[in-house]
This record gives C-alpha cells, sequence and structure tokens, in this order.
C-alpha cells in the first residue's frame, strides 16, 4: 500500500466538539469507545442514547444520535419506555455511580430483571463527580470525600455496592461485565465488552451492563496518570475485571 | 361501564399506544382493563416497580412520538410528579389520570377532592402548569380522556384527568362512538434515530440564566394560551335572581345538582356552576353567574381549596362561602341540601 | 512510515498520551496555549511505529495517526 | 368561554321517562319496604348462595335484593360481603337499609368496614358450614329457614376469596351462581361468557351450578336488553351445562317483558346502592356500627 491512510481518527457518532470534562477524566474515553462500537455496528442513524444527572448530563452535547435527558437515577426507565414502544431503536443508558447504584438501584435492578433489551454503561469512580466529591455508594472503604473526610467508615455507611455483581445474581438472562478504563489493555478489553454488549442488544437477546471503573482526578486530587495508578491498586482488588454473566450461561427454566 | 373502563377504552380510540401503571386503590380496575385490552389492539402494557418509574416510563415513550399515559391514585400521584416536572419541561405529551382518595399522607381508599391544589398549581418543582379535566360521570370521563390526548399533543404538555372514586367506580351507559380523537400530529421533534436528519434532543436543561429564561418565558406564554382557549365549564339551573350559587366539580357536582332541585321544589331559585376545566378555572362565568346571586358557596370534598380560585374569580363580589366533607365522607343531597337552605335564607334576611 | 496529529483544540494537556506511548514521541508542549495550558505535542515524530497507544487512552479523541507508503500492521486491535 | 360540553343537558334533564320518586332519587326505600318472593322458583336450593361474576354484572345489587325478599318472605337471612376487589359499590353500603329490614351483614368491624383490605372474618366459615349442617330440604323448601348469601367480588379476581374458604362448603350443599351481565367489556358474546365463567370456576376452586342473566345498561336498559342478554345466557347455560336459574331485571321494565319469553322466573330489582346524587338507601354518609 502506498498511498495516505488514516489509522485512527474520531468516530462518526462522536461531534468534533470539546467536551467538559476535566483533563484526563476517562468520561472522554468511554464516550470515545462506545461511539466507536456504534460506527462498528452501523446503528448510528437508530440509537437513542440516554443521559444522566451528573458529570455526563451533557452527554447529548457529544454524542452525533438522538438523545433524551434523563432525571437523576431514572434513565432505566426512561429506556424501558422507549423500547417498549419502539423495539426497533437501539438505545442506551449512561449513568454514573450516584445515578446508577444510589438514587436509581430501584430503576436498574427492575429493568435489569424485566430483561429490557436495552444496553446500560455505568461509569464507576468510586465518588460524587459533578457535586463536588461527596460519598458514592461505590466510595471504597477509607476513602477520603467531602462527605467522609476521615475515610469511608464500613462500620457507619456500610461497604461499597458491587453493582455488577449484585445483577448479575438475578435470573433473568442478561450480559454483565466490569471493564476499566485505566490503560490501553484495559481500554481494549472495555471495548469489546461494550461491543458485546450492544450485539445482544442488535441481535434482540437481553439486558446488558458494562461497568466501567473511571477515574476522576479532579475530586481524587491527583493528576490524571496517578489517578491511573490509583485505580489499578485500588479499586480493581475490590471491583475485580471481567465478564460476569453471559446470557447463553443463565438457567432460562 | 365502569368510569376506569370508559377511561381506559377511551384512551384506546384516542390512539394511545403505550400505558405503564403501578397499582394503587381505587383506579386498579383501570389498569386491570388494560392489561386485557391493551394486548388486543397490539399497544403496550406495562407494570412498573413504582409509580416513580412509571413516570419516567412515560416520559421514554412519549419522546418517541407515540400516545402515552398512566392512571394513579393520590399517593402515587405525587410520586409521578417528580417526572411531571421533566415532561413539562422537555414539552412532552402525555397524559395522567389521578383519581384521588383521601389524605393526607396514606389517607383512605374512598372518594375526595384533596389533590386539587397539586394538579392545578403544579405537581412537581418549577415555574410550570398543567390542564386539568374533571369529569363529573362517565361519558364525560371517556370524553375528556380523549380530548386530554388532543390537549397534551397541541400543546405537548402533561394533562391532568382529576376524578374521583366516586367517577371510577360509578356505571353508566357510554357511547364511545361519539368520541372524535383529532388526527396525531407529525413530531418532528420526536426521537425516533437520527436518519437523514440532525440528531434530535429533548431535554429541560440549560445551563445559561438567559437562555433557560426565555425558555420559561415561552412556556409561560403557551400556559396564557391554554387560559384563553381552554376553560370550559357547565351552567346548570341559571337564572337572573338566585339565593345562592355553587360552584362545585366532579362527583360533588351531581350531589349539589339534587340539592339544588331539591330546594326549587320548596322555591328556592339556586344555580350551579361546574368548572370542567380546573386549570385553566372558569373564573369569567363565575363571576358572570356570581352577580346574579346574593350569596356564592364553594363546596368541595376538602376543606376547601378551589375555593381560593373561586374567591379570586369573584374579586368585588366575593367571598365565598364553603361547604366541604372529606376523609372520605360523602355527604347526602339532604345535608347539602340542608346546608343550602341555612346559606340561602341567611342571605335573604 | 507515519504521523501522529493532535487536535489542539481539543486537547486538554492530561498527559495520558505522553504516558502511553513507548517510543517516547509525544511530550507536553513548552508553550502554553492560548486556553491556558501546555497541549501534548509530538517532540519526535520520526520514533512512530504506528501503535495508537496513544489514541486509544486519549480521553479526549484528540489524536489522529496517519500512515504514508508501506506499512505493516503490527498491531491488530 | 362556555364549551359544547358544558351546554350538555344535565344528566336528569334528558327528556327519558322516569318513574316518579327515582328521578330525584326521593324513593326512601326503607319505608317502602321489599315484597315477599311471589314466585317460589326464585327460592335458593340450598342454604348457601354463592353470587359470583363479571365486574359490575350487577351481583351486589341482585344479592341484596334477594335477601331482602328472602327477609320479607320470613328467612333468618345473612349476607356476608366478600368483596375484597374495590372499595366502591359493596353490599356494606346498604347496612342501613338491610339493618331495618333484619338482614344481618357481615362486613369487617370497627375501621376496617371502610377498607379495602381482603379481611376475611373467621366466622364466615363458620356460618357456611352451620348453615349447610342440616337437611337442604329442611333449609330451604320452607320460609323460615336460614339462608347465607355470599356476595363476592368481580371477575376471577373477587372469586379467589371462595377458594380460601374451601373446605367449608359441604358438597351439593350450595348453589354457586354466576351473575351475568352481556352488555359488559369482555361478556359480549358466548366466548368471553364462556371465558369468564371458566376463569371463575378455576380461581373460585368450585363448580357453578347455575346462571343469572341480569344484562342491563342502567337507565337505558330496554326490553330487547333485557331479551337478548337472555338468549346469550341461554346459549352458555347450553355449552355448559348449566341451568337459568333465573333472569333479574329493573323493577320498571319487570311489568313489560312478555312472561312466555323465559323458561325461568323474573327477580324485579330495586335499585338501591345507585349513584352518589340520588336519596335512596344511603340515609348519612356511610358508617359502621
Amino acid at each position: 500500500m502506498t498511498a495516505t491512510q488514516t489509522l485512527y481518527s474520531r468516530p462518526e457518532a462522536l461531534r468534533r466538539v470539546p467536551t467538559h470534562y476535566c483533563p484526563g477524566c476517562t468520561h472522554g474515553t468511554a464516550h470515545r469507545l462506545i461511539a466507536e462500537v456504534i460506527d462498528a455496528l452501523g446503528i448510528r442513524e437508530r440509537t437513542v442514547g440516554i443521559a444522566p444527572v451528573g458529570c455526563a448530563v451533557l452527554a447529548y452535547n457529544y454524542f452525533n444520535c438522538d438523545f433524551l435527558e434523563a432525571a437523576h437515577g431514572r434513565a432505566p426507565a426512561f429506556a424501558t419506555g422507549v423500547k417498549r414502544v419502539r423495539p426497533d431503536l437501539i438505545v442506551f443508558t449512561y449513568q454514573g455511580d450516584g445515578d446508577l447504584a444510589s438514587i436509581g438501584m430501584g430503576e436498574i435492578v427492575h429493568a435489569a430483571n424485566r430483561g429490557e433489551k436495552f444496553t446500560v454503561i455505568f461509569i464507576n469512580n468510586a465518588i460524587y463527580g459533578m457535586t463536588g466529591g461527596q460519598m458514592a455508594p461505590t466510595t471504597l472503604p477509607g476513602q477520603i470525600t467531602t462527605t467522609c473526610p476521615d475515610g469511608r467508615d464500613v462500620r457507619q455507611v456500610g461497604y461499597p455496592i458491587r453493582m455488577s455483581e449484585l445483577l448479575a445474581t438475578l435470573r433473568t438472562p442478561a450480559y454483565v461485565a466490569r471493564g476499566s478504563l485505566h490503560e490501553p489493555g484495559r481500554i481494549l478489553e472495555a471495548k469489546r465488552f461494550i461491543e458485546k454488549a450492544f450485539r445482544y442488544q442488535v441481535e434482540d437477546r437481553c439486558f446488558a451492563l458494562v461497568e466501567l471503573l473511571s477515574t476522576c482526578p479532579t475530586n481524587w486530587a491527583m493528576p490524571p496518570d496517578v489517578a491511573c495508578k490509583w485505580l489499578a491498586d485500588n479499586m480493581i482488588p475490590y471491583y475485580p475485571l471481567g465478564e460476569l454473566k453471559l446470557p447463553e450461561e443463565s438457567v432460562t427454566s | 361501564m365502569k368510569g376506569a373502563e370508559a377511561i381506559g377504552e377511551a384512551a384506546i380510540r384516542a390512539g394511545a399506544s403505550a400505558y405503564f401503571c403501578y397499582p394503587i386503590t381505587p383506579q386498579t380496575e383501570v389498569a386491570e382493563y388494560l392489561a386485557k385490552r391493551m394486548p388486543q389492539v397490539g399497544g403496550v402494557f406495562l407494570q412498573g416497580e413504582s409509580e416513580v418509574a412509571v413516570a419516567n416510563m412515560l416520559f421514554g415513550a412519549a419522546a418517541t412520538g407515540k400516545r402515552v399515559f398512566t392512571s394513579t391514585s393520590s399517593p402515587g400521584f405525587s410520586l409521578m410528579a417528580e417526572a411531571m416536572s421533566y415532561i413539562a419541561g422537555a414539552e412532552l405529551p402525555v397524559v395522567f389520570i389521578n383519581v384521588m382518595r383521601c389524605g393526607p399522607g396514606l389517607g383512605g381508599v374512598l372518594a375526595a377532592q384533596g389533590d386539587y391544589w397539586q394538579a392545578t398549581r403544579n405537581s412537581g418543582h418549577g415555574d410550570y402548569r398543567c390542564p386539568v379535566l374533571a369529569p363529573c360521570s362517565v361519558q364525560e370521563a371517556a370524553e375528556l380522556t380523549v380530548q386530554a390526548f388532543d390537549l397534551a399533543e397541541k400543546y405537548r404538555n402533561p394533562v391532568i384527568l382529576l376524578a374521583d372514586g366516586m367517577i371510577g367506580q360509578m356505571m353508566e351507559p357510554v357511547s364511545l362512538d361519539s368520541l372524535t380523537p383529532g388526527v396525531p400530529s407529525e413530531k418532528p421533534w420526536a426521537t425516533t434515530g437520527c436518519r437523514g436528519r440532525d440528531p434530535n434532543i429533548i431535554k429541560s436543561l440549560y445551563l445559561d440564566p438567559h437562555v433557560l429564561e426565555k425558555m420559561n418565558l415561552r412556556l409561560s406564554a403557551k400556559y396564557r394560551r391554554m387560559v384563553d382557549e381552554e376553560v370550559q365549564v357547565e351552567l346548570y339551573n341559571q337564572r337572573d335572581r338566585l339565593d345562592l350559587l355553587v360552584v362545585a366539580y366532579g362527583t360533588m357536582a351531581r350531589i349539589c345538582k339534587t340539592a339544588i332541585d331539591i330546594l326549587g321544589e320548596e322555591g328556592l331559585h339556586l344555580a350551579l356552576v361546574r368548572p370542567i376545566s380546573l386549570f385553566p378555572f372558569p373564573a369569567a362565568a363565575v363571576h358572570a353567574a356570581a352577580r346574579h346571586a346574593t350569596r356564592v358557596v364553594t363546596v368541595e370534598l376538602s376543606q376547601g381549596q378551589m375555593v381560593e380560585d373561586v374567591d379570586l374569580a369573584l374579586r368585588e363580589l366575593g367571598p365565598s362561602e364553603f361547604f366541604g366533607r372529606s376523609g372520605g365522607v360523602v355527604p347526602t343531597p339532604d345535608e347539602v341540601a340542608g346546608a343550602f337552605r341555612r346559606l340561602a335564607k341567611g342571605a335573604c334576611q | 512510515m507515519s504521523s501522529v496529529t493532535i487536535d489542539q483544540q481539543i486537547c486538554k494537556g492530561c498527559e495520558l498520551c505522553c504516558k502511553a506511548c513507548p517510543q517516547g514521541v509525544l511530550a507536553p508542549s513548552k508553550r502554553i496555549n492560548p486556553k491556558g495550558y501546555y497541549p501534548a505535542e509530538v517532540a519526535d515524530g520520526s520514533r512512530c511505529i504506528a501503535c495508537r497507544l496513544c489514541a486509544v487512552v486519549c480521553p479526549d479523541v484528540a489524536i489522529q495517526i496517519h500512515v504514508h507508503g508501506v506499512s505493516y500492521d503490527f498491531f491488530r486491535f | 368561554m362556555v364549551s359544547t360540553a358544558g351546554q350538555r343537558p344535565a344528566s336528569r334533564d334528558d327528556g327519558r321517562p322516569r318513574p316518579p320518586g327515582a328521578a330525584n332519587g326521593h324513593s326512601d326505600l326503607s319505608q317502602r319496604g321489599f315484597p315477599p318472593l311471589a314466585d317460589s322458583r326464585l327460592r335458593p336450593r340450598q342454604p348457601v348462595v354463592i353470587l359470583a361474576g363479571g365486574l359490575g354484572s350487577g351481583k351486589t345489587e341482585l344479592a341484596i335484593n334477594l335477601c331482602l325478599r328472602l327477609r320479607a318472605t320470613g328467612d333468618r337471612v345473612r349476607i356476608a360481603d366478600l368483596d375484597i376487589v374495590k372499595p366502591f359499590n359493596r353490599c356494606r353500603e346498604a347496612r342501613e337499609l338491610l339493618a331495618d329490614a333484619g338482614v344481618e351483614l357481615i362486613a369487617p368491624p370497627g375501621e376496617q368496614f371502610f377498607s379495602d383490605l381482603p379481611v376475611i372474618l373467621p366466622e364466615i366459615r363458620g356460618m357456611i358450614r352451620e348453615a349447610g349442617a342440616g337437611e337442604p330440604e329442611e333449609m330451604t323448601a320452607e320460609p323460615g329457614a336460614g339462608i347465607v348469601v355470599l356476595d363476592v367480588g368481580g371477575d376471577a379476581a373477587g372469586a379467589r376469596v371462595l377458594a380460601s374458604l374451601a373446605g367449608a362448603f359441604r358438597p351439593d350443599g350450595y348453589e354457586f351462581l354466576l351473575v351475568l351481565n352481556t352488555s359488559r367489556p369482555f361478556t359480549t358474546d358466548l366466548a368471553g361468557l364462556s371465558k369468564m365463567c371458566d376463569e371463575v370456576r378455576a380461581a373460585a376452586g368450585l363448580v357453578p351450578t347455575g346462571l343469572i342473566a341480569n344484562t342491563h345498561l342502567m337507565d337505558e336498559t330496554d326490553v330487547e336488553t333485557v331479551l337478548g342478554g337472555y338468549r346469550a345466557v341461554s346459549e352458555l347455560a347450553r355449552t355448559a351445562g348449566l341451568p337459568v336459574r333465573m333472569v333479574a331485571c329493573d323493577e320498571r321494565l319487570a311489568p313489560a317483558l312478555p312472561p312466555s319469553s323465559f323458561d325461568c322466573p323474573v327477580l324485579a330489582l330495586t335499585r338501591v346502592l345507585g349513584l352518589p346524587e340520588t336519596r335512596g338507601a344511603r340515609k348519612s354518609p356511610l358508617t359502621y356500627v
């Protein structure tokens, strides 16, 4: 081959606008992976995304597809509404840990249990980003936040919730996986999980959720590269990576 | 048909393609009816995990441009208030049916009209209004249900049908053939996949205060248009000279009519103004009728909510007297007639 | 022969790409840009092996990679 | 700004003929009284009578009428309000009327009277067992016997309550009558009627022993409505192998029915529960004692 070839460029499903995310925030990485998968599957023109309340509330400004802005925690209910009346559309929600694992716990558990055929991208950075670094349901034991200034005390507020494990216990067939966005190898693995999650929906198979361990350099108070290392050293031991549930393995009887 | 069934069937005739619900007495018959009927017409029936989820499912489903609705009762309606704010802010057409029960708190399951303020002001947060329609018969419940869908689409706004347990349970013959829903309009704003167009975004967040104010001004102009165009009222027994003017809506208006008839046989002249639209409130009709009356009484199955709108409408003629029962106690026509008799005779002295 | 370009309008200077590059191609700029930070820039383009790791970690999709002439796709992912 | 909807005539001014009194809800039912049953074929054949059927089929109005008529005939009558489906239009709302006539109402006591909780009183089981203890002929052949009427909630959902009482019923010691209104949604044709019949039977865990044709359109009922309903129910009776025990219709319409039209007796009903604006059974806001 002799001509100039583009090896990597921005996916079509992502607009060419700067995001509001802080430098080194892996929200952008997650956005890109989703957009690449949407392009790869050729579904951009029939995709409806659902933005959460949280740092990603403005996600609709960055994706190049139809979008709804959901109330805090209710994105799975929105997605249920869209998908039930228009099963031909591809629907995904994009939710943070406060949104999905705290205020929206009811909605996500029941949507998963009904086997709603949409895709959930769950960003777990162990902290409330938008409101300024408060304790999340996924904040690690001992981790300092503005509402647990001495570190999360599990005797007072319990242990962090492992959402993927929790959802994987449901009997209804589903795809549940946890990836991480802190280093290239893991980012590529996360993309495979996301692609699988969307493919299950395209094939009208099952509910799919991909949890993505993410960094919040600003509220963790560390530079982006240190944040990536902190994630690897602290989050991954508590939130192990991999596929937790495949629809093929589910007991369907 | 029972009121609850008539509402469900009217919604289907109006082209509703999805109904989301959570069971709550005294309107669960709507859900039970639609659980059977929606699959027959190829529509969506889904029982959600809570009223919170249900109302948000409505947002998602309405965003695709389909006609969608739910029914609930007072405590459930409160839980839906969050989503109603978002639906109003995002300008989506959704019909909410609230079959009121007693409150406050868990209250009881019997008939009441204690959610007037909640429905006519706004149920959730922020600066929004919804048209509120209050039927007083099964036929009217069916007709107003159809109207609610058309209004919701006309204004891209939530519309509330406010009934009580009596209306929901009442059995009356219904003519469904007379229902004439409007033709669903084109919805270029709907999120249906961006094939051949730029992406649609349905949201209510505008960070720039000036942009957000502009949106609020635009919405407020829309609510004023409702006030100009959507007033509905029934006048009963109007005369040039009245001993007493009665203002009541829903079930209470039916009881008042009997009371008015009873007193008519005694030679007392009473008339009724029955608001059918609670928002917009038929203030002009109330004021016009009150000019012929020596006294006005507002009657409610509550301790007095609509009476404030009546007082506002009466302006220099006011204020209104009030008679109300609550807690699920429905007064008999004789009890109401007794109260009217005292007021009417008191006015003559 | 490959080349990396960094969109200076999009890059926020988080430096994750500089850390990810196994060849030391990328480095923070020595000049502050009009937005007030030091974006990443190509320090030594001749060392690029088109592994794309910089693009994989970039949260802002600021990086494009082009290959000129004959290329061997060693990095299939 | 007065809309067309508002200009519709009020419901009572629609020009339809109405019997005196009822038009303004002025009839005082307790003073008027209920006549004894003239046709002995209307008498229950067993000491326990279960009335079930579709939601809004008229079970409760029929149950109250039957109880008051049996009481007037000299029977000891007890009626159990077993409606666990809805908190409106239950026979407990005719509490005063029933009490004045000497019909014993078994409904939840105290504040539970007003609830929609599934409250099944323990004495109901005992009452069914006790009523079914004697010989059926002794119990019902002559006036003066004790009769228990069970007013069950609508549809299969309402009939489930019977399954919870399984074991209390003596085989062949009860009549299980399905009240059918063929102008109601889902029961307008044979398929719908059969489905309702099967669902109620399955939910109740009891086999119906007869059908009651109670087709009506409230105040818009005419002779043809009643005859049409009877024909549809008779068709179901043939397929299901059940007798049509009676035809029920509003007392105002009963004299107009050609007697030769039916192979079964006609029970003329007085509207008891009515609408909130009528001055019928409800003399005061609903209370319990």
